[in-house]
């Protein structure tokens, strides 16, 4: 499984803050970026960064892995 | 003693975190320090409470880099970095940040990366609660 | 409550001068300070104490009118400076320096204008006692 | 009566903090400077700084007046 998680202004959008997604060999970021925004239109407007394992990634052909997380986030603002 | 670096939802003590930072070195010449508070008002809306999220695990291990990376870049002889994830009000304290140095020049410039970097970097995402109601933040370019 | 603008042989506790900087403001968005303290080693020196001296009368009075001058200059809401004039050992707390601002910008740009300014313009003199004797500190032009 | 100060090294050179001088009509900066500078030429090679009644002063012109209070001082090292 791979499990995603939402955060605050992506979280309120997606209306829920985590989902678990069926694995697939050779299932790369994109497909799950695909498949996600296609759902959620509003919410994927907002992301800015997306982590893998809670390391920041920018190559959307990274291949993913049974049991990784994955984050969607907007723009961070804490602080 | 308590973590040079933590996310919590308790309020801080700045001479606890000042005599933590203290106690590995009598070499310290100067500390600076940034604390960051909840305003009251905010691009022209009064603001009754303000309720932080985190990505805790990654935001720690962020915030861990970042003290890493600045200990290294500017010399320091140490660092701190605590930001409460709860919700507050007016005037409560958000993060504090020190940076000790043999002089000043290091700590300041050290506190000053260390809280422009943490914006940038660390997943926190803060939600202004007002009387026209509840607003995500979006940080300016 | 304490002055703003302080000469003591006396320790200050930070969270008193911080809980003192905000009573006045809910509007403080960031708060920036600077903490001198006593190095164990100076010039390649062991340093064992450090005393002060000060003009007094006149140290308050500059120390004040660099206050009121910061406020102006850097639009800060509120600002603190302590300054312990006694005998001192390695670790022990010598300035205090706090600038509040709306923003962290002029915090940081105010608190390090009244550190570098309080040592060019204040009648304050330190002397180092090392294992070699006492002698008085020259500046660095 | 005119109060002059002396503090940290140079209180040290001139073996005193404090000392009194007769104040004569006319009396400027300048002829407390010669007086005492040649009284104690160790002690005035520090002198950075001249103050009269905590303010300072820079035109070794400036007329005294009974009461007042000259601080000469090395270069400041607090902070």
């Amino acid at each position: 499984m791979i499990k995603v998680l939402f955060f605050g202004p992506i979280a309120d959008r997606v209306e829920s803050r985590e989902m678990q997604l069926e694995f697939t060999p050779g299932m790369t970021l994109h497909d799950v970026v695909s498949h996600l925004g296609m759902q959620y239109p509003g919410a994927f407007g907002l992301v800015s960064f997306i982590a893998v394992n809670q390391t920041q990634v920018h190559d959307k052909q990274t291949l993913l892995h049974d049991g990784d997380e994955i984050a969607f986030m907007a723009k961070f603002s804490g602080g | 003693m308590s973590a040079p670096v933590r996310i919590q939802e308790a309020d801080f003590s700045q001479d606890e975190e000042i005599a933590a930072l203290k106690a590995g070195s009598k070499r310290m010449g100067g500390i600076a320090t940034f604390l960051g508070c909840a305003r009251d008002f905010s691009e022209g809306r009064d603001v009754h409470e303000i309720s932080f999220e985190a990505y805790g695990s990654m935001a720690l291990a962020e915030m861990n880099k970042l003290r890493n990376e600045a200990i290294e870049k500017f010399s320091l002889l140490d660092a701190r970095i605590v930001h409460r994830v709860t919700t507050v009000r007016a005037g409560d304290n958000i993060v504090f940040i020190a940076a000790a140095a043999e002089h000043r020049a290091a700590a300041f410039d050290g506190c000053r990366w260390m809280i422009d970097e943490l914006k940038q970097r660390v997943p926190i995402w803060k939600k202004e609660i007002t009387p026209q109601g509840e607003s995500w933040v979006t940080p300016h370019p």
